[in-house]
């Protein structure tokens, strides 16, 4: 929590905890940390601190809306697939299944470097990669609660179909899929980083965590240069990995008591 | 009166894998409006599936079902005005809730669809159908995990009647609970038939229950109706072999030590049932013809008592004990 | 004769909560049948567990269970393991979830005869035999090599009871070994535990909340009311002339139906 | 590695830029190297004086007074590395295949025909003037193959060869040279293995091995300080900044790294106003740019790098004046903005394109210049920067051959004034200069043409040259014999423990 | 009654032979999705890979069109990949100029031995870790366990890879540098393309340590992630076997707990476990990209990443196809692992 509260700080205000220009030379460069440059400086003289600060700004929102974009194009797609059932069902699905059959982090490399490297187009690649999930997760929900006694009631009063879909499907799914989303952001931001340490990601010189370990990973002796972006990744993952079971155990404590097991 | 649903040799088939299981083997009962036909029988021997086939959510390989004169299917689209009168109780309460909506929610749900009002007056008709049931009306506000089973089960019940149905499937509505709810809402039922003139099928697997409640009894053995006739009749002194073992496989906590009855043999696989009398593999009066012979319902002692065994045919006349 | 089990003063406690059970004192004899009855939430299983020593973890016991004049409450794990593995079977009240769905019933029926007493594979294989053929199932041998999912709910709670029986306990505990069974087949479990009281002479525990199967079964009965034992006596003495008012409304709402 | 001459390996680092072995094929910079150990030509670099091509299959060669003829004469007793004897035949065959296989180097050969009057003696006709044909022919990709073994394989020197040329797969399997080293393994990916030719004519080769291997600088770098690799080829001087005990040999490159604004106005109404141009030149912090680059790196003062004839002196240089960037930038009414392309994974002498981008644009953001950038991988940079539409790029060249020649594609309407937008008309004056140094077989006045051509660039051109990096090689220091080569790199042939 | 059928092995086979023409039609479908991609899109193959003059001769860009049949209009270049696939050509790498199924020859054993190894390590510390957390639940053992499996799936392994890189060999030196083999050692004939395997057939032991040696840093990095993942679905899967009445039985029984976490639990957990293990190598193929850039690895991953960023399209639909098969393999060796282990599950 404290992890997300500090990082949430430098995304919202970086310019009071940086110290200096995270864009320009600030110093001389390779620095090793000091009381100046908290974390050195890197192979262009800039504060790897501040740097770090204002980096945050970029990895977490991205990776956010990364999540929001998978979640809401698969949820559709999966309750349009569930719904309909049948060949559209079978069709998407086959798409979904075309998806996951390859490494994110490869379709997402070959999506960025034909349609250019670049933020916009990692967010497509992630986007592309990761919607088949949110897809079967919200297409299970509605099959399962499709067949539920509760549907089947409801269609015995006489309800409609899109009111059935309105008031019994689309909450569960809902809930159900921002649950999943929780855990997926820690995912986004490891898939994010990964292509910007590829240079398919975000782009220099906004300052990006992965992309700071390449630029490290390119000045090995500067060990500084690595480390903290590094750490930073690491921190941040774990404290969404933390938030995202925290999410899903409250939920699941919510449906146990309910009595459905998920 | 005349009958308000008629099922005719309705046949109910589940593929399971390459195997075709009948759940249901041509059955054949009719109900008037205002009486309650209990249904009994052990585990699997399809009577959810007859159920669930009566309303139309289960499609059926052969014969009809009519309610009023109209069939009950509605394929996958809205259910058809005219079939409304006719719901289910279904029966795993926890399973025919929304778990994430609550109670007062899902109760006028029934309320909108067939007899729209006011929103005042819907709130008002939803807490006088908890009444009905016998829940306090700071129910309306929960949801269904904040229930006990056998309050889920009277909300269940409640919510078909917010409908007003003129004809209840009830799926063993009061297996799920202890003694004195059990009469509770056998109660409730008894009323509904008497004084709104409901027919209502009550499907148990506990035969002292039914006897209690039920105008007329019909016995299920893997598919088949076995027995069906007079409450007083098959719940006291059954005919077919297979309902007196019902009936004498309860202990009675009588103190006495005595021994239920023993049936003998396995219950068969539904998929693959024994040739000739269903029952014949089991029987304790089995005779050489059982094996092959297929029996019909033949009509015993008194008028509408149906058995489907051959000592209640003219081959090998028996008298019960 | 000393019993077979004598439970004295039997309490339990989750935490610092009140107790779930009080009080609870209770003997069986080599041959007997005691019923133990009560409402869901009574408390019968846990007592059950308590005499097994497989308490959840986080409960605390007090008072005294001897098995054969040895004390279990306090004892190591280790002796209420070898307890287990020698004197008690336990009969679970969900035959379909209490038998390891992957294993052969030849492995759920001789593993402990092999672990723990050391017996060869062939004696325990035969012994199982023995056993399945004594509770009735078709084809013993062919059985064997099945697991549990081939099996029907009656077959299954049978072959449950064999697994109980493999080590020759002398003390059976069944926890409502019928609840999940219809009438029909329950009436032929009924009739297994009647002939195991006659043919192998051990103490049984018969816990049950239908007061049908207890009064078939049992020699002696307990009521048990939330935790703590309301009535206790023979079986003629408890259901024919009941004192205390629980058991008295008990009996009346099973009743009701049937007359 | 194990140092006894007999049998011993030389392990080789670098980041390949490798396609392919076959050299009427090979341009890129690591097979270049590799070829240069494997292949002979007709003249060569001494590792001392890189500009002068000195003999190596010829013996000697003539000019005609017209300049339209060379006469090279072979030396006698070259063998392959099979043991068949090299003729003039075997020179005519891998001249022609590179011509007409039309690949990457065939443009080397432009414009020349060939003949083999007899076995020793080889020609080149040509249709104008070159006087860089010497300096051409040291090029590897002009290497001499075993024609009977080639020919065997499928090789095809004729015209059509483009299409009926099947050797190249044997050729990267096996090469056919008679070079002291001969390629045994060969991946573009993963390494190169080099093993002794046994049979060399000359003098016998230091190594049993040369194991060159593809990896990145930062690797290269572990590797050379763990002592698992005697040479490093990519790493900055920074990158060693720290490291005693190895040998660095430093050495300036041939290698330049330029910027343009696009001189298009069709492509941008910004960076082909002259005043942007100019703000642009002044306002480049060109010692923050040479400081990235490591030591030993210098300013471009021209196109023509500082080691070739005809290159300007470097105190023509611009120099960062902002007030007089400011002042240009005060001429323009437009928002001066605009974005810069380059290729964000090439890496050259260890110099990251990325900080040079980014270099660039915090310096012009001090004149009040916005650059944005794109950086996008080399493959996908390059299409938009052929195709002639980016607004402003960042490129280097990497010379084919040593000489002012290979320079001349900076001139108005040549290959690269075009991609940036530079027509010939824009400036007949300079174009007039540069194809009159072309074709120039005088040396002085050669060298005199291409300094005037290049000297009016200063004030207007869409180019700003910016650096020379240093070339460095990190080597093992029981290493002898390494010395930056301006176009192999590293004359493999020559090291030895 | 028997309410489930035991699974025949002619139904095994049947099945097998549905998922495989199910996973090959996918596989083809893969190619589509990744052909469609990376020819909508304004790339251009020439330019990327010709020459710099040759890159701006018109003549020299068609003559290198035709050569790869770049000309041709969409649908047709797609269907001439396709028959070619057919007849097991996945066309000539526009980078490496060799058949695309040479170089994934070349590549692929390396990129499986290093994930084999991998997923060896995470499994064998991932599930015995993970039961022991389970057994513990609620203890030291478990909060140390599960906090490692948080650190583990939280890891960027490049950042990972480049620490212990620097650390292990560049600061302490004990481990061996990038690539495959120490310079100077050659590699053993190829017989199989697995280093390991043909350095033992060939009794070459100084290669075979070498390479064993050097698989190890980036094995052991690569398995941390799916090491974290194995944990968490290892412990769920059996704390999930842990609460079922059967473990009660057992314990009943008087059978010892090592008796019963073995016999009992773990039985029931493989086949989570194993569907764990097949996710997880998904992930790990993930992993190998970045770690195989790192630690100079050549194989696939490395091959994925130079042929994304120069275009290369026969390499990238080659790559994927492999990938892609391989994932349809793996699952397939999953489930059928996991339908002959639980006889109970009917196959469907
Ligand atoms: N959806 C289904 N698919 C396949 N078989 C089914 C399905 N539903 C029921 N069956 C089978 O049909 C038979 C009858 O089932 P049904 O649920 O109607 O029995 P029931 O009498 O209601 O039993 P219970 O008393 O347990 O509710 C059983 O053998 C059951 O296994
Ligand atoms: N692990 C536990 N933690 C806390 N309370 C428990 C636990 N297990 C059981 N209890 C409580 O102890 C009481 C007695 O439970 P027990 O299982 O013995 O009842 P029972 O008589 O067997 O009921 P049933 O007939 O439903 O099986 C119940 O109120 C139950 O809620
Ligand atoms: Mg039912
Ligand atoms: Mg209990």
């Amino acid at each position: 929590m404290t992890i997300l509260g500090v990082a949430l700080t430098a995304m919202l205000i970086p310019n009071l905890i940086a110290t200096f220009d995270p864009l320009a030379a600030s110093g001389p460069r390779l620095r090793p940390p000091s009381s100046e440059f908290l974390m050195g400086t890197d192979q262009l003289g800039r504060d790897v601190f501040s740097r770090l600060v204002y980096a945050a700004r970029a990895t977490v929102p991205l990776a956010l809306s990364v999540v929001v974009a998978s979640m809401l194009v698969g949820g559709i797609i999966g309750v349009v697939a569930g719904y309909f059932g049948g060949v559209v069902d079978a069709m998407l699905m086959r798409i979904a299944d075309m998806v996951f059959a390859f490494p994110a982090i490869i379709l997402a490399m070959a999506v960025t470097a034909a349609l250019g490297a670049g933020v916009t187009n990692a967010v497509i690649a992630l986007v592309i990669v990761s919607w088949p999930a949110y897809a079967r997760l919200g297409r299970s929900l509605v099959m399962s609660a499709r067949n539920s006694d509760y549907v089947k009631a409801s269609r015995l009063l006489g309800r409609s179909n899109l009111t059935i879909i309105r008031t019994d499907l689309i909450p569960l799914v809902a809930s159900q899929l921002v649950v999943f989303a929780a855990i997926e952001v820690a995912t986004a931001i490891l898939l994010l980083a990964g292509l910007s340490f590829l240079g398919l990601g975000v782009q220099p010189p906004t300052p990006e965590w992965g992309s700071m370990v390449a630029d490290g990973f390119a000045n090995f002796d500067s060990w500084w240069i690595a480390l903290f972006p590094g750490l930073a990744i690491f921190l941040t993952v774990v404290a969404w990995n933390l938030l995202g079971d925290e999410v899903r155990g409250h939920i699941d404590r919510r449906d146990s008591q309910i009595g459905i097991n998920p | 009166m005349t009958d308000v649903l008629e099922v005719q040799d309705v046949v109910v088939e589940y593929r399971v894998g390459e195997q075709r299981v009948r759940a249901v083997d041509g059955v054949t009962i009719s109900v008037r409006s205002g009486e309650i036909l209990g249904v009994i029988g052990e585990s699997g021997c399809g009577k959810s599936s007859l159920a669930r086939a009566i309303v139309g959510l289960n499609d059926i390989a052969a014969g009809q079902i009519l309610f009023s004169g109209q069939s009950v299917a509605f394929g996958r689209g809205q259910r058809p005005r005219s079939l409304r009168p006719l719901q289910m109780v279904f029966q795993d309460p926890s399973a025919s809730l929304n778990y994430r909506r609550r109670v007062g929610s899902q109760l006028a749900d029934g309320i909108k669809a067939n007899r729209p009002m006011g929103r005042v007056e819907t709130s008002a008709e939803v807490l006088r159908l908890l009444e009905v049931v016998g829940l306090p009306y700071s129910f309306a506000d929960r949801y269904p995990h904040q229930l006990s089973g056998g309050q889920r089960q009277r909300v269940a019940i409640a919510r078909t009647l917010a409908s007003a149905p003129d004809f209840i499937v009830a799926d063993e509505p009061i297996s799920g609970l202890d003694a004195s709810a059990q009469a509770s809402i056998a109660g409730l039922f008894r009323r509904l038939a008497d004084q709104h003139g409901i027919g209502i099928i009550f499907i148990s697997h506990d035969l002292a229950v039914v006897r209690e409640l039920a105008d007329r009894i019909a016995v299920m053995y893997l598919g088949q109706l076995v027995e069906i006739g007079q409450s007083e009749q098959v719940g006291l002194a059954p005919e077919h072999p297979y309902s007196q073992a019902l009936l004498g496989a309860v202990p009675l906590p009588d103190g006495s030590g005595e021994l239920p009855t023993e049936l003998a043999g396995e219950v068969p696989n539904p998929a693959n049932p024994p040739g000739g009398c269903r029952f014949h593999p089991r029987c304790p009066v089995v005779e050489s013809l059982c094996a092959t012979t297929p029996m019909k319902l033949t009509a015993a002692t008194s008028t509408g008592h149906l058995v489907r065994c051959i000592h209640v045919s003219e081959i090998y006349p028996r008298r019960s004990a | 004769m000393t019993a077979v089990l004598a439970v004295e003063n039997l309490g339990l406690r989750f935490g610092t909560s009140l107790p779930v059970i009080r009080g609870v004192s209770f003997a069986i004899e080599k041959g007997e049948v005691l019923g133990i009855v009560g409402e869901s939430g009574s408390g019968k299983t846990l007592t059950a567990r308590c005499i097994l020593g497989l308490q959840p973890p986080s409960a605390t016991v007090s008072g005294s269970i001897r098995l054969h004049g040895t004390e279990l409450v306090g004892s190591s794990e280790k002796s209420h393991r070898l307890a287990r593995a020698h004197d008690i079977g336990y009969v679970a009240q969900d035959a379909r979830a209490s038998l390891h769905p992957l294993l052969t019933v030849q492995t759920l029926i001789t593993e402990h005869q092999r672990i723990n007493l050391g017996i060869g594979m062939k004696p325990a294989t035969q012994r199982a035999i023995e056993l399945l053929d004594l509770m009735r199932i078709p084809d013993p041998v062919g059985a064997l090599h099945k697991r549990p999912g081939e099996f029907s709910g009656g077959m299954r709670q049978r072959i449950m009871i064999a697994v109980a029986l493999a080590c020759d306990p002398s003390l059976l505990i069944a926890d409502e070994p019928t609840t999940a069974l219809d009438a029909t087949v329950q009436a032929t479990v009924i009739g297994l535990f009647d002939r195991i009281r006659r043919q192998l002479g051990i103490g049984v525990a018969l816990i049950s909340h239908d007061l049908g199967v207890i009064s078939a079964l049992s020699d002696k009965v307990i009521v048990m009311a939330q935790g703590v034992v309301v009535e206790h006596g023979s079986r003629r003495q408890v259901l024919s002339t009941p004192t205390h008012p629980y058991t008295r409304s008990l009996l009346e709402a099973v009743s009701r139906g049937r007359l | 590695s194990d140092p006894s001459p007999g049998d011993s390996t030389l392990v080789v680092d670098t980041s390949f830029q490798l396609v392919t072995a076959d050299p009427a094929r090979l341009i890129e910079p690591t097979a270049i190297m590799i070829s240069e150990a494997v292949y002979e030509t007709l003249l060569t670099l001494d590792s001392e004086d890189a500009t002068t091509p000195v003999g190596l299959l010829a013996e000697s060669y003539e000019v005609s007074s017209d300049g339209l003829s060379y006469t090279f004469t072979l030396r006698d007793g070259v063998t392959f590395a099979d043991g068949t004897p090299l003729t003039a035949a075997d020179v005519l065959f891998s001249f022609e295949r590179v011509q007409n296989i039309q690949g990457s180097p065939s443009f080397l050969v432009e414009g020349m025909s060939f003949a083999a009057p007899d076995a020793r003696t080889f020609v080149i006709n040509l249709t104008a003037p070159n006087p860089a044909v010497p300096a051409i022919v040291t090029s590897p990709s002009l290497g001499v193959l075993n024609s009977a073994v080639v020919q065997s394989n499928g090789g095809q020197s004729g015209p059509g060869a483009d299409q009926s040329d099947t050797a190249e797969a044997s050729l990267n399997a096996d090469s056919q040279g008679s070079g002291p080293y001969a390629i045994t393994s060969f991946s573009t990916v993963d390494t190169v293995t080099l093993t002794r030719n046994d049979d060399y004519w000359g003098e016998e080769p230091a190594f049993s091995q040369i194991v060159i291997r593809n990896v990145d600088a930062t690797v290269q770098k572990l590797n050379i300080s763990a002592g698992e690799s005697d040479l490093a080829l990519d790493l900055s001087s920074d990158q060693i900044a720290g490291d005693t005990g190895l040998n660095v040999v430093t050495g300036a490159s041939p290698n330049l790294i330029f910027l343009f604004s696009n001189d298009n106005p069709a492509i941008s109404p910004i960076s082909s106003s002259p005043d942007f141009q100019e703000a642009v030149r002044y306002g480049l912090d060109y010692e923050a740019l040479t400081a990235l680059a490591g030591k030993g790196a210098i300013q471009a003062a021209g196109v023509v790098p500082s080691m070739f004839a005809g290159a300007l002196a470097s105190d023509l240089a611009p120099e960062r004046d902002v007030a007089r960037a400011k002042e240009a930038l005060g001429r323009m009414s437009a928002d001066p903005t605009a974005t810069l392309h380059y290729a964000s994974d090439v890496v050259i002498n260890g110099v990251s394109f990325n900080d040079m981008a980014i270099s660039i644009q915090s310096s012009l953001a001090e004149v009040g210049i916005t650059i944005k950038l794109d950086g996008q991988p080399l493959s996908v940079a390059r299409e938009s920067y052929i195709a002639g539409r980016d607004e402003m790029g960042m490129w280097a060249w990497t010379p084919d051959f040593p000489d002012a020649g290979n320079y001349q594609i900076f001139f108005p309407g040549n290959l690269i004034a075009t991609r940036a937008g530079w027509p010939a008309t824009a400036s007949p004056l300079i174009a007039d200069l540069a194809s009159r140094a072309a074709v120039d077989t005088d040396p002085t006045t050669r060298q005199d043409l291409y300094q005037r051509a290049q000297e009016p660039m200063l004030k207007r051109s869409p180019f700003v040259p910016l650096i020379q990096p240093s070339q460095v090689l990190v080597a093992n220091p029981d290493l002898r014999g390494v010395t930056a080569n301006p176009v192999w790199l590293v004359d493999l042939k020559s090291l030895h423990f | 009654m028997a309410e489930t059928t035991r699974v025949s092995t002619t139904s095994i086979w049947r099945f097998t032979a549905k998922r495989l023409t199910q996973g090959t039609l996918l596989a083809v479908g893969v190619t589509l999705v990744v052909f469609l991609l990376t020819s909508v899109v304004p790339s251009n193959p020439a330019i990327a890979n010709l020459g710099e003059r040759a890159a701006s001769d018109s003549e020299a860009v068609a003559a290198y069109n035709a050569k790869h049949g770049l000309d041709q209009p969409l649908p047709v270049q797609y269907f001439t990949y396709v028959a070619g696939l057919l007849r097991g050509d996945l066309g000539t790498s526009q980078r490496t100029n060799r058949p695309v199924i040479e170089d994934l020859k070349e590549f692929f054993p390396t990129t499986i031995e290093l994930a084999c190894a991998s997923v060896i390590i995470a499994l064998i510390f991932g599930v015995s870790l993970g039961l022991i957390a389970a057994l513990r639940k609620g203890g030291w053992v478990d909060r140390a366990v599960r906090l490692a499996s948080m650190a583990g799936i939280s890891v960027p392994s490049f950042g990972l890879a480049v620490l212990v890189l620097y650390l292990f060999y560049f600061v302490l030196r004990i481990a061996p540098g990038p690539g495959q083999l120490d310079p100077g050692i050659t590699a053993p004939p190829r017989i199989t393309g697995f280093l390991i395997i043909d350095s033992v057939i060939a009794g070459d032991w100084a290669a075979f340590g070498s390479t064993a040696s050097h698989l190890v840093l980036p094995a052991v990095v690569l398995a941390i992630p799916t090491f974290g993942l194995i944990v968490r679905l290892t412990r769920t899967a059996v704390l999930e076997v842990l609460s079922e009445d059967y473990v009660l039985a057992a314990r009943a029984k008087g059978l010892p707990t090592r008796y019963i976490a073995l016999r009992h639990v773990l039985r029931s957990a493989v086949p989570s476990i194993i569907t764990a293990g097949s996710l997880a190598f998904g992930s790990l193929l993930s992993g190998a990209v970045l770690v195989e850039i790192v630690f100079s690895w050549p194989g696939v991953g490395r091959y994925a990443y130079t042929s994304s960023v120069s275009l290369d399209l026969p390499a990238i639909m080659g790559v994927t196809l492999l990938i892609a098969l391989v994932y349809i393999t793996v699952n397939l060796i999953a489930d059928l692992l996991i339908v002959l282990f639980d006889r109970r599950a009917g196959v469907s």
